[in-house]
């Protein structure tokens, strides 16, 4: 290649007040192969376009460099512009001379001389680009979505209303997560089941919809738009095509005492059960681990109870295999544990809190499960140790939450507005009862969110105190709250009837094992990574992965909703081209050099190095290589690093290139 | 049996002798021989890191120094302020090789900070349940027992992990082994006002107070606990707080080696309990 | 860019980073505007999992007195594990390299995230000021021609 | 300040006013400046005000408030440090002196003879308060328990000093001296 146009940019001051643009655009007329050298006050601009676009025409040139800010900034404007004069867009490639120069160092002279030569290492490099072609790969228009809350339901729906197959799968036996269980919702006060219980029906009846419930995913093998995903259907002991939901099984059941999950062991279910009245799919399943039958041989009634003969004790889990084009992950959240034993070493309990001590201590989803209509007190506040109408309730804030010394120092972002709702449906339930707040920040950022809070103090006379709790004991049926009121500076103490504790939220259990199966990324809490917090919110690292929800951050309704729409909205994108389009700057092997040492097809993150056969054209093994899938491969050059034969390369960043770079510099 | 280092510290060689009584008979009657530390200083108890922050490491250095010079690798403070000085010291020497050489020239010894220090209920743990329970001559029946931890012992957390900071067991589990009865209560952990009986009296009368009055309200029939101050807080001082509270709280308290003694058979006077200001001859709560 | 005109010795860094994080730490520091040594040449890659063995050599080749790899923070790397195994074969190559005779004072690893700036402001100013306490990397050549390589 | 200012400051950064060392503080609700407060001050820059604070005496050290910071700031480590400061600075809150006499005391008597002499001590902190303060009452104070005590064998009149005292003299000497 020889022909390469250099466009050395001023960005107005920013680059020509520390380089000498002029010098730089005369020296690069010196590197081997520059055509021709130009600068221009802003290169990205519609005139700094077109000067590109006339040069490429004008001189044929056949590779570019543009001296200018980062590529990351805009490499992507001027591959379209190299594009659209004709030539092919991975022949451009950018000198960072503003980031990582003139913004950077005040010595002229010296920053003009590494100018210079990141130009020299960028004409070094493009020489030896190839001119390649956006791979195209087909699509299986069918969505995996995994998690059925609120976010979950939302997606499927949307995508299931624009003519599109889903395959929802969730691991309880209903669909609805968290929403199902709380009573009304902030910031509009609206039952939360009133306005899921449709949407969860839809669910169940849409024609495009294949629910799995008790179910999680196995694995899932293939790439973007040509997924295969295996699908674990844990044994339910119960045919859901048979059983009619009449309920003759769980009214018979002898085991009655089992805590109840949806309840958050605030009631009881029997071993054979439906999680709550409107569950979806409205049909029991058998909780082996409580079943007489499945445990010890005995019992059978519900069997004998069922006219439809669905009941199957021998159930077996089941693997089944799903073709997907894109997957939506919206495993939601579970509330951090608050009594001393945690789940992982990182985390440490609240023991000065008494949780599980105490019994009229509960965490904020057992308080939403007390005032819920449907919940085991059918709405009426009575305390769990006693039935007594609490006539003190003390809400405590960042229980878990912004406590780094427990472990978790984000904030949970959802708490303050529930813990005000919490107060405003405890007053609207019990008049002359008095609710004490104990927080650090009030955090209510939101459309209506402060004027709600607000009402909650205004109006419902809920009292705020200011300050953290130090530590809850009993006394003669009391609990006994010592917090701070830090802007009185004084120590506040309260007789409580019952203590709610605003527990942080944590991602739902095995999201990191699921995060692993899937190749994409999690914080250090646990939660799942986003491709950019601004740019990319619902999108991961993995092509053709989305994430909505709560599992990506504590999040409320509305906000797990819209990023379910905007995760739907990003598949149906997908969904719409025959094929897509993917980068090109991947890895390619060179099959006659390779010794097939397989040492790619160990270490690629992506499993996109595999085994392959060389043949004849009779059909005959000719040697075994390594062959790159171009759907999988992201392009990180692992496998060239670690190739012994030097047979895997990298495009765009091919040894040759690379080595350019770094021999323009002796 | 084992031999360990002792560090009786001030208190259990002056006015607590009580209690280095009762510990040294306990753990004589289960084969543990004490080494006491030759030429050991006083820790600097709270006055130390009050007044003088590079004393309150210094004056343990030296003892932590002393007991690497006699050759022992585990140290018993029976008083868990000074337990807690000579770990914090301890520590700090261990992570810093700056205040090791600045420490050992200021103690005229050197020191490294690696003796493993113990507090009483630890070295009942290290002894252990089979050991003790094989032990018992007179199982601690009718005892109803509040374990008052106090504030020292299990604290601060991330130093002392032998237990759980906010409920801790260690003394439940015990004692329970024993055949004692304990309550729950609320009081474990809170302070009863420690070394400021002299400075400050009445905070101690009032904490004190609160912690009595608790232990009865949930059952107790007496106290234990593991440290010389709560018994000068809770005992000595019982009938002052009585008489500014105006309440009759009449508790005995006892060392944790003492309900132990009581249980291996050893009488009251072996143990020092005769010379605790709180005895009630006749119905005392441990019939032993 | 060697001997400067006062007759300070300037030394060449050259350093290799990942596109996702380091690399866009540098942009931070541009867009922050944080000062640091002109001495360092960037040579961008898709991450630290494509840089091998032979890349560090070829740096001292052409004249480089240190050298940089850095990446994304274990756990963050863009391609899920890519800077794990280049962290895998680095223990590997050091052991090389030093039998070989480089001085490992001269090869630099860092962890530096996208939100870094500073960071890598204050990495690459040691470096460069470590390497000019250390004069040039002469001892290089001899290594050369002991493995002629 | 002394040395510690920096060292203080860097002890109190984390500290976002949650006011749980307060919460579970036993003596807060008799304290004039309660302990988030005397953090906070720190945290300002207005040392001074803290070392004039009543309550840095009034805290008996029990580490609640150090053991449930959700920051891990080592509030009755800071508390310490104030004391230091106030007893240096001479700032002691006058109805607080009878404390900080005693601490003196106290170290006085282990320097003389490297363990507690307890008679010695009463004696010594009773004449300074008196000298200072000439409270009769304190004076008098547990003048009855003390027969009780000697009859249980508890109070020592001469309990046995360490041996070596020269060192622990010198142990103070340089810590006073590596102080200023
Ligand atoms: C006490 C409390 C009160 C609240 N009140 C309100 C309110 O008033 N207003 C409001 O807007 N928000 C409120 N919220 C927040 C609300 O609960 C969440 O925003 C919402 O539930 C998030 O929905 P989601 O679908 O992301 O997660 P979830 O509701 O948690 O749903 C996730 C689903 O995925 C399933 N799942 C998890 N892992 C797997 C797996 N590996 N395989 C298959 N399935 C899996 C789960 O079983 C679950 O069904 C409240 C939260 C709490 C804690
Ligand atoms: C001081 C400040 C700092 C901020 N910093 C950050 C930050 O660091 N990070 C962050 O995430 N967010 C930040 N934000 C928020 C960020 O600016 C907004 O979230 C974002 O710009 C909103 O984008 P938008 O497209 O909705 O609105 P806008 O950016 O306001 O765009 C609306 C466009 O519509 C045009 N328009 C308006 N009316 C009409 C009409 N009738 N017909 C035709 N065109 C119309 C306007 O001219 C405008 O171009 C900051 C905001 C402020 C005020
Ligand atoms: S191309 Fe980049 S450097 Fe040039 S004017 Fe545009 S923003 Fe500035
Ligand atoms: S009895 Fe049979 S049909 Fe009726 S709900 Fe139970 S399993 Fe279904
Ligand atoms: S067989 Fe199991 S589920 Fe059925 S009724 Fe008996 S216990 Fe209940
Ligand atoms: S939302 Fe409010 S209660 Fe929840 S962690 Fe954040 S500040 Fe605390
Ligand atoms: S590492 Fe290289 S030689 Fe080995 S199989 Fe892969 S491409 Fe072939
Ligand atoms: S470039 Fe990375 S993703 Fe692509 S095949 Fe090589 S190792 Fe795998
Ligand atoms: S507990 Fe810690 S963070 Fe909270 S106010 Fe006290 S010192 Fe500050
Ligand atoms: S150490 Fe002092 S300030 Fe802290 S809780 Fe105890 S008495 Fe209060």
């Amino acid at each position: 290649m020889s022909r390469i146009g250099v466009f050395v940019c001023w960005c107005g001051e920013n680059i020509a007040r520390t380089v000498d643009v002029v010098q730089v655009a005369e020296a690069s007329l010196q590197f081997p192969g520059v055509k021709h050298a130009a600068h221009y006050k802003y290169m990205c601009s519609e005139p700094g376009q077109s000067l590109i676009r006339d040069k490429i025409l004008a001189d044929r040139l056949d590779g570019i460099v543009v001296a200018s800010c980062s590529p990351h900034m805009h490499l992507k404007t001027f591959r379209g512009a190299a594009q659209a004069a004709g030539l092919n867009p991975y022949l451009v490639e950018i000198a960072n001379i503003r980031e990582h120069c003139s913004w950077v160092h005040q010595d002229k002279a010296k920053a003009t001389a590494k100018a210079i030569d990141l130009v020299r290492m960028a004409v070094a490099k493009v020489r030896r680009n190839n001119a390649l072609q956006a791979i195209k790969v087909p699509v299986t228009k069918r969505a995996l979505i995994i998690g059925a809350g609120v976010a979950g339901i939302q997606a499927a729906l949307d995508i299931a209303d624009a003519g599109y197959e889903v395959v929802l799968v969730e691991r309880e036996p209903s669909v609805g997560g968290k929403m199902a269980g709380l009573s009304e919702t902030f910031p509009t006060m609206d039952c939360s089941q009133c306005i899921l219980t449709p949407r969860m029906v839809d669910v169940g009846q849409h024609p495009r919809i294949k629910l799995y419930t008790c179910a999680e995913v196995e694995s899932v093998d293939g790439y973007v738009g040509n997924f295969k995903a295996t699908i674990r259907q844990k044994a339910r002991f119960v045919d859901i095509k048979k059983c009619t939901g009449c309920g003759e099984c769980w009214n018979a059941c002898p085991q009655k005492k089992i805590a109840s999950e949806f309840d958050y062991g605030m009631g009881n279910r029997r071993a054979i059960y439906i999680p709550f009245p409107q569950a979806v799919p409205a049909r029991p399943a058998i909780d082996k681990q409580a079943c007489l039958k499945l445990k010890k041989g005995v019992c059978g009634i519900c069997a004998k109870k069922c006219a439809a003969g669905a009941i199957n004790y021998a159930d077996q889990d089941q693997l089944l295999e799903e073709p997907i084009g894109a997957i939506i992950v919206a495993t939601g959240y579970q509330l951090y544990q608050i009594s001393a034993q945690q789940p992982t070493a990182e985390l440490s309990g609240y023991g000065e809190y008494g949780y599980g001590q105490y019994k009229d201590v509960i965490d904020a989803l057992q308080f939403e499960r007390l005032v819920s209509a449907s919940g085991p007190t059918g709405g009426v506040i009575q305390r769990p140790s006693d039935g007594k109408e609490p006539k003190h309730v003390v809400f405590i804030s960042c229980v878990g939450s912004r406590d780094n010394a427990k472990g978790i120092s984000y904030c949970s972002k959802i708490c303050c507005m529930y813990t005000a709702k919490h107060t405003m449906l405890y007053k609207h339930k019990v008049h002359d009862g008095q609710a004490h707040v104990f927080y650090m920040d009030i955090r209510s950022g939101g459309k209506n969110y402060d004027e709600f809070v607000r009402r909650a103090i205004e109006q419902d006379h809920a009292r705020y105190y200011r300050g953290r709790v130090s530590k809850i004991t009993e006394e003669n049926g009391k609990l006994i709250v010592r917090g701070a009121d830090t802007l009185a500076g004084t120590p506040v103490t309260i007789e409580a009837d019952l203590v709610v504790l605003a527990s942080a939220m944590r991602p739902a259990t095995g999201s990191d094992d699921l995060a692993r199966k899937l190749r994409i990324g999690y914080d250090q809490n646990g939660f799942l990574s986003e491709s950019h917090p601004k740019l990319r919110p619902v999108e991961t690292n993995s092509a053709g992965i989305l994430i909505c929800g709560a599992c990506h951050a504590p999040k409320d309704i509305p906000e797990s909703v819209a990023q379910a729409s905007a995760a739907a909205g990003k598949v149906l994108v997908m969904f719409s081209h025959k094929e897509m389009q993917r980068d090109p700057e991947i890895a390619k092997i060179n099959e006659s050099t390779c010794s097939a040492c397989f040492a790619c097809v160990r270490t690629c993150p992506y499993q996109a190095a595999e085994k392959a056969d060389v043949r004849d054209r009779a059909g005959n093994l000719v040697k075994r290589t390594a062959r790159i899938n171009q759907g999988l491969c992201m392009g990180c050059g692992t496998c060239v690093a670690v190739c012994p034969s030097k047979s895997a390369d990298l495009e765009g960043f091919s040894d040759q290139q690379i080595y350019a770079m770094v021999e323009s510099l002796l | 049996m084992t031999d360990i280092g002792y560090y009786p510290g001030c208190a259990l060689q002056g006015s607590s002798n009580d209690y280095e009584r009762s510990v040294r008979a306990t753990l004589q009657a289960l084969q543990v021989q004490l080494q006491e530390l030759d030429d050991w200083i006083c820790c600097g108890a709270s006055a130390a890191h009050t007044i003088n922050h590079k004393l309150s490491v210094a004056l343990p250095a030296r003892n932590l120094a002393l007991a690497e010079q006699q050759g022992c690798a585990q140290l018993l403070a029976p008083c868990p302020m000074c337990s807690m000085e000579l770990i914090k010291a301890g520590k700090a020497l261990a992570d810093s090789p700056a205040l090791r050489q600045e420490m050992s020239d200021i103690v005229e010894l050197p020191v490294t900070g690696r003796t493993q220090v113990l507090n009483l209920i630890q070295i009942f743990q290290q002894i252990g349940l089979p050991a003790l329970k094989a032990a018992v001559k007179q199982p601690l029946e009718g005892v109803s027992v509040a374990c008052y931890y106090g504030c020292l012992l299990t604290r601060p957390s991330a130093l002392l992990a032998f237990d759980d900071c906010e409920q801790p067991v260690s003394m439940e589990t015990i004692l329970t082994a024993l055949g004692a009865k304990t309550v729950a209560w609320n009081f474990k952990t809170e302070c009863c006002g420690a070394g400021m009986t002299m400075a400050n009296e009445e905070t101690v009368l009032n904490l004190s107070h609160k912690i009595l009055s608790n232990a009865a309200a949930h059952g107790a029939n007496c106290i234990v606990v593991a440290c010389p101050m709560c018994h000068v807080n809770l005992d000595m001082k019982q009938a002052a707080i009585e008489q500014r509270h105006g309440v009759r709280h009449d508790l005995e308290i006892f060392y944790l080696s003492d309900l132990i003694g009581l249980a291996l058979g050893l009488d009251r006077q072996t143990l020092g309990i005769d010379r605790h200001f709180v005895v009630k001859n006749g119905n005392s709560a441990c019939r032993l | 860019m060697s001997a400067h005109p006062t007759g300070v010795f300037e030394p060449k860094v050259i350093a290799y980073v990942c596109n996702w994080c380091t690399y866009l730490g540098a942009d931070l520091a541009g867009t922050s505007r944080l000062e640091y040594p002109a001495n360092v040449r960037i040579v961008r890659l898709p991450c630290t999992g494509r840089i091998d063995f032979n890349l560090l050599i070829k740096g001292f080749e052409v004249g480089a007195d240190a050298i940089l790899v850095s990446g994304c923070h274990p756990g963050d790397c863009h391609y899920t594990s890519g800077n794990f195994h280049a962290r895998r074969r680095w223990i590997l190559f050091r052991q090389l390299l030093d039998t070989m005779g480089f001085d490992m004072n001269r090869i630099h690893f860092a962890w530096i995230s996208a939100a870094e700036g500073k960071k890598f402001q204050h990495v690459l100013t040691d470096i460069v000021e470590q390497t000019r306490r250390m004069g040039p990397y002469a001892a290089y050549s001899k290594i050369c021609e002991e493995v002629s390589c | 300040m002394h040395s510690d200012s920096s060292g203080l400051s860097a002890l109190v950064n984390d500290c976002y006013q949650c006011g749980k060392c307060t919460a579970g503080c036993p003596l807060a609700a008799q304290m004039d400046i309660v302990p988030s407060q005397l953090v906070r001050l720190a945290q300002a820059g207005q040392v001074e005000r803290a070392t004039r604070a009543e309550s840095i005496w009034l805290c008996v050290s029990c580490q609640t408030c150090t053991t449930r910071c959700p920051q891990s700031v080592d509030v009755a480590g800071v508390i310490d440090a104030l004391r230091e400061q106030s007893a240096q600075d001479g700032t002691v809150a006058k109805t607080q002196r009878r404390t900080a006499i005693f601490q003196q005391v106290f170290l006085d008597n282990i320097r003389r003879h490297g363990r507690l002499n307890e008679l010695e001590l009463v004696g010594a902190f009773k004449t300074q308060a008196f000298l200072k303060d000439l409270s009769i009452p304190l004076l008098m104070k547990d003048a009855l328990l003390a027969p009780q005590m000697m009859k249980r064998d508890k109070l020592h009149f001469a309990g046995k000093p360490a041996r070596d005292r020269q060192v622990v003299d010198r142990i103070f000497a340089k810590c006073a001296e590596a102080k200023v």
